[in-house]
């Protein structure tokens, strides 16, 4: 049986009063892909955001690799080292050039030889086609360079898994292939474990193993992904899948 | 034992004794910077005038450097008890309020408060002042005499000289009320003004001061001014820096005090 | 300190507190009308007049209060100019809180977003209706905590009025001074009563602030 | 009339000694500029952590120096700390040190300010790739911060110069003070001296705080405008 | 035959130095759908803009109903009053009410009465769903309601002819489908006039009688729709649609 990555128990958690994970109950394996769908504020992102503990939370438990994770400042410092993770803003710190944003954690944080590590991120900056903008800042890169320079920046830290947030969702359209595809090559030939939150339902059902169904904070379904995508369990997931096909 | 332990303490709080200030071979002293001719700076940035005369007598005599500070005359309290200075020389004239936050000096000069006014429109006489404004700086005799003994009359107060002088010349109040002494040597200056009181409320003297309880330098203050007094040093300093600026009325005696 | 000195001195700081909050208050007043008037000449570009209220402006802004105070009340009588010294003061402080005021508001109308005027234009609105119902409701709101931050700006310049002998606040506390030699209890008064006046006035200031933004903002 | 009063600014030394208090002038402001820049970035970042009472402590210090005219700061501080305190300071330290403090206390606003309008997902990203509180702002939070936070603190510069004509007002022989001795010490052969003296000073403090005041704004509209672009 | 509306001649447009749109011709018939399409940049939201007269342009001519525009100040206005326009951001005025936002143009520029008009606006909404919001403000509304709002607000002028740019682009998906179902009612039923520039493929499918294709600022192709989406003239186009669809 494959190695489990991530487990989480009965997690709940509010913003103040508003209750918007309830009880949540899911596991990723290694190597496998989890899409995470639901309509706009059913907690997609609370919950990838509580996985990487941006966010606190009231009750439950999220075990890493087996072990709990007990969430203070320390512990989860290292924890981020081990998953990479992408927003839906190009959030390149545009201080910085490229090649900086990308070395920073795997330098400062990680302590590596800073010679390799340059290495390393030009290697990664030719595999999505930006070795030349290496020196350049954020601010003369387009949106979709911009998202891919993100990607290339979480992948650098050697993740164990990874995490991407809609990261198409701010993209103009003819840019979004280029992410997109980059995703795909890092599930199908690198088999990187991962949690994609997407509105691209032909992408999901591309390179999802498992959709996690979310409606108002609760879990609806879980399903391997072709069956959800040709004959979802509930009710809503059918709704849903209907709109979003004009 | 414990008797020499808070000698020494009040002597290392004292910063202004005579001891303190030979060792740090400068004497601090505060001086008005804009009355003529007593403390004030002429078109080539000296300091000249009586008081600033006397005041370098004073460091020369200490042997040790001085070093002026500016003060207004609603400074002069707080300049001494906030240590920023050592010595007062700025015109400074002794009253019973004064006696009790600070220590004077033996006196080197008599004034009292003078009171004046356009020759077109001249005031001889406080009741002509009733209801009407009267120019005063801040922390003066006059202000002070003005405020308890003539409630009658309105005072407009200012910070320094510069500003009471330029208030009078552009005719926002009836008359000026400073110390005599110096609105004889105004007066001569601006012929349009005339000292129409000579002297009103009690006559005092001005003296050097000194912190409350610094009782070295009140010592040697007061020595100093005796041998002054002796070598008619201030019958020197009133021919050189104040009897070019009086009017043939004023007299040597009318200023400084008879010497024995 | 002595609560004596302190109680003997308080009808004298309530004259001060009286004129300062007097003073304060027609500065104010004053500011904003000088402030909404020349914010207003340089939206509509009114020709001339707008170049005057932009030397206003940088003259204004760009000199300390109490140089224009000496200015008004020592130097004006010179070339036959006579103010009083109220007058002067209150002139000093509208000519410079006009400016801040002006800044201000004009702020508030440049930080209007760009598609809201253009949504403006596309329904057809005249340049007038589009400053009447568009920029100017949007401007003012957001120009109200630059006008807040004046205005308690300004209250604290009165205390400069005492180098023309106005007795307000400060005048008054460093005339005591003078007189008695009680630094530390006529300061502390003084302290004391600027608090009275800018404590609640800034609490005050920074609700309407919240209220402004929660009913303008967040499209 | 024998002379024409403008001349009053030439005899003798007066013009260079009417720059020199404008030199003395620029000193203080120019010392309370660095020290307070300084301190109040200090200050401001502690305001961003999470300590409640750190934050309180700081604002109360915020507030005092909001609230209290500079003059009556001035007075406070020339009078009664060193008295309370018995520490000696001659003035012009004195006032560097006030504008000084004031400087910290605006500044750490200004840097607070722009420390919290970094974008929040900016410092996410910091934190997804495991940078610590101090790499966080180190490399993060106070490069950005700072280009936000240049034009408020030139425009903070320009109040401080403006308000060091206060310093007249304790025994400071800044500009204004020099011209007050000009004018008494000139005031037979000058009558008008008072209008020609203070007209300089008026023009002398417009020449440093306009061009300040010029490239704040600029800076400030290059900024809306990269950010609108 | 039917009368044109709207011709644009030679039309070129520079922002400064960057040549932006390059000789543009094409016109618009009483009754006719134009979808605008092309890459990011192309220029789309530029020719809008510059037919309802917010920017302005080097040289050529616009005609609205066979009359010359002269771009002054006193046209504009009155030709605004006949193009209703739609923005991508929601752009109600956030100091009005929903009701105030709708008659503002009717009863203030086209000094309609004031009865009528509310009576008017309170009937569109009603079409739109959102009669109950008449008294809220924008910021009480999602996303999705805003641009209905904002539609209306462009009805209640009665235009002959409407502009459409991406009025979709900031929404949630879900929230998609109420505004585009109704600009294709308005399209279908009402036969209004419109040019609509969208990202939305299916939608433009759709909705549109011809595509008029833009990139770098050129109109590469107009062609009837029905072509243009099977089989369109140039290769760009082709490629631009293959990359649309994931
Ligand atoms: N900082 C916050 N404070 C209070 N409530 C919040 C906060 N962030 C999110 N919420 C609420 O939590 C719920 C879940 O939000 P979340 O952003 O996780 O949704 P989502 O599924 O990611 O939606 P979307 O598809 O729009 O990104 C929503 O109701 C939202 O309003
Ligand atoms: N105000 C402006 N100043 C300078 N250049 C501009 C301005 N607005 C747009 N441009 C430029 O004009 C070109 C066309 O822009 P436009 O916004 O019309 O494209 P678009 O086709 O609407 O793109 P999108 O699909 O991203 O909305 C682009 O190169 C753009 O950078
Ligand atoms: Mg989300
Ligand atoms: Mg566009």
């Amino acid at each position: 049986m494959a190695e489990t990555i991530l487990k989480v128990e009965n997690l709940n958690k509010s913003y103040g009063k508003k209750h918007v994970l309830h009880d949540i109950n899911f596991q990723v394996d290694k190597g496998e892909v989890v899409t995470l769908l639901g309509p706009s504020g059913s907690g997609k992102s609370t919950l990838i955001r509580t996985i990487n503990g941006l966010e606190d939370y009231q009750s439950g438990s999220i075990y890493f690799q087996g072990e709990k994770i007990i969430p203070n400042e320390k512990n989860l410092q290292q924890l981020r080292q081990k998953i990479g993770m992408v927003f839906q803003s190009y959030d390149l710190f545009p201080n910085l050039t490229v090649l900086a944003n990308i070395t920073l954690g795997p330098v400062k944080v990680q302590k590596r030889d800073s010679k390799e590590v340059t290495d390393e991120a030009h290697r990664l900056l030719k595999v999505v086609g930006l070795d030349e903008y290496a020196d350049s800042y954020p601010r003369q890169l387009s949106g979709g360079q911009k998202q891919r320079v993100a990607i290339v920046r979480a992948l650098a830290l050697h993740p164990e898994f990874m995490l991407f947030d809609e990261v198409t969702a701010s993209l103009d359209p003819e840019m979004v292939r280029g992410v997109l595809d980059i995703i795909v090559d890092l599930a199908k030939t690198d088999h990187m474990t991962m949690i994609v939150v997407t509105h691209e339902m032909n992408f999901a059902k591309q390179i999802a193993d498992r959709v996690v169904f979310l409606e108002n904070g609760k879990i609806l379904e879980q399903t391997p992904s072709d069956q959800f995508f040709s004959n979802p369990t509930t009710d809503r997931a059918k709704q849903f899948l209907d709109s979003m096909d004009f | 034992g414990c008797g020499a332990s808070k000698n020494s303490n009040s002597n290392s709080a004292n910063p202004s004794s005579v001891q303190q200030i030979k060792k740090n071979g400068t004497i601090r002293v505060a001086v008005f910077g804009d009355l003529p001719p007593y403390g004030w700076v002429n078109k080539n940035g000296q300091r000249v005038g009586y008081d600033v005369t006397l005041a370098r007598k004073v460091a020369k005599d200490l042997g040790v450097k001085i070093k002026f500070v500016q003060v207004n005359a609603n400074n002069r309290v707080d300049a001494l008890n906030a240590n920023k200075v050592d010595l007062v020389l700025a015109n400074f004239t002794v009253t019973p309020e004064r006696k009790q936050v600070i220590d004077f000096a033996k006196p080197y000069m008599k004034v009292s408060v003078g009171v004046v006014s356009p020759k077109n429109k001249k005031i001889t006489n406080v009741n002509q002042l009733k209801g009407k404004n009267l120019i005063v700086t801040k922390g003066t005799t006059a202000e002070n005499y003005f405020t308890q003994s003539q409630k009658s009359v309105q005072l407009m107060r200012f910070d320094s000289k510069t500003q009471q002088f330029n208030a009078l010349k552009n005719n926002r109040a009836a008359a000026l009320a400073d110390d005599n002494s110096y609105l004889y040597a105004w007066s001569k200056d601006n012929p349009k003004y005339t000292v129409g009181i000579k002297s009103i409320g009690p006559k005092s003297y001005i003296a050097p001061a000194v912190k409350k309880g610094n009782k070295s330098l009140l010592d040697w203050t007061n020595k100093e001014i005796t041998k002054l007094n002796n070598e008619k040093f201030f019958l020197k300093d009133y021919n050189s820096q104040l009897k070019p600026y009086f009017g043939k009325e004023v007299k040597p005696s009318d200023v400084i005090l008879p010497y024995k | 300190m002595s609560w004596t000195v302190i109680q003997q001195s308080l009808p004298m700081f309530a004259k001060g507190f009286e004129l300062t909050l007097w003073l304060s208050f027609v500065g104010v007043v004053g500011s904003i009308i000088v402030g909404v008037v020349v914010s207003l000449i340089q939206y509509f570009k009114v020709p001339v007049l707008h170049q005057i209220g932009s030397i206003y402006v940088e003259i204004s802004r760009n000199t300390p209060l109490l140089i224009q105070l000496f200015f008004l009340y020592y130097a004006f009588p010179v070339i036959g100019i006579k103010l009083g010294a109220e007058l002067s003061g209150i002139i000093g402080l509208i000519f410079l809180g006009g400016s801040y005021m002006a800044e201000g508001f004009t702020g508030g109308f440049v930080g209007v977003p760009k598609n809201q005027i253009e949504s403006g234009k596309a329904i057809g609105l005249s340049q007038w209706q589009l400053a009447r119902f568009v920029v100017f409701p949007q401007g003012f709101s957001l120009s109200v905590p630059a006008m807040a931050a004046n205005i308690i700006f300004l209250i604290k310049e009165t205390s400069i009025f005492t180098v023309i002998a106005i007795p307000e606040l400060t005048n008054t506390a460093l005339d005591l001074i003078g007189m008695y030699y009680r630094s530390n209890e006529y300061l502390f008064v003084l302290v004391v009563a600027y608090a009275i006046i800018l404590v609640p006035l800034s609490l005050g200031l920074t609700y309407l602030e919240k209220r402004v933004r929660y009913g303008s903002f967040g499209n | 009339m024998a002379h024409s009063g403008i001349n009053v600014l030439f005899e003798g030394d007066n013009f260079i000694r009417l720059l020199g208090g404008l030199w003395i002038t620029i000193k203080i402001a120019a010392g309370a500029l660095v020290g307070g820049v300084i301190l109040g970035t200090i200050l401001g970042v502690l305001r961003t952590l999470n300590s409640k009472i750190l934050r309180f402590i700081l604002r109360l210090y915020l507030e005092f120096f909001r609230i209290i005219p500079t003059v009556v700061l001035l007075f406070l501080f020339y009078y009664i700390i060193p008295r309370q305190f018995n520490l000696n300071m001659p003035a012009n330290e004195l006032a560097t040190l006030v504008f000084g403090l004031w400087v910290a206390a605006e500044m750490s606003d200004i840097v607070r300010g722009s420390l919290i309008s970094v974008p929040k997902h900016q410092q996410e990203s910091g934190k997804a790739i495991g940078l610590n509180r101090y790499q966080l702002y180190r490399y993060v939070l106070i490069p950005q911060a700072v280009s936000l936070e240049i034009p408020a603190t030139i425009n903070l510069a320009t109040r401080v110069i403006k308000t060091t004509s206060l310093l007249m007002l304790i025994s400071v022989m800044d500009v204004i003070n020099v011209g007050q001795q000009v004018i008494e010490a000139n005031n037979q052969s000058y009558p008008t001296g008072v209008f020609w003296v203070y007209g300089l000073i008026f023009i002398l403090y417009f020449l440093i705080d306009y061009p300040l005041s010029w490239w704040s704004k600029r800076l400030e509209k290059q900024r809306l405008e990269r950010n609108n672009g």
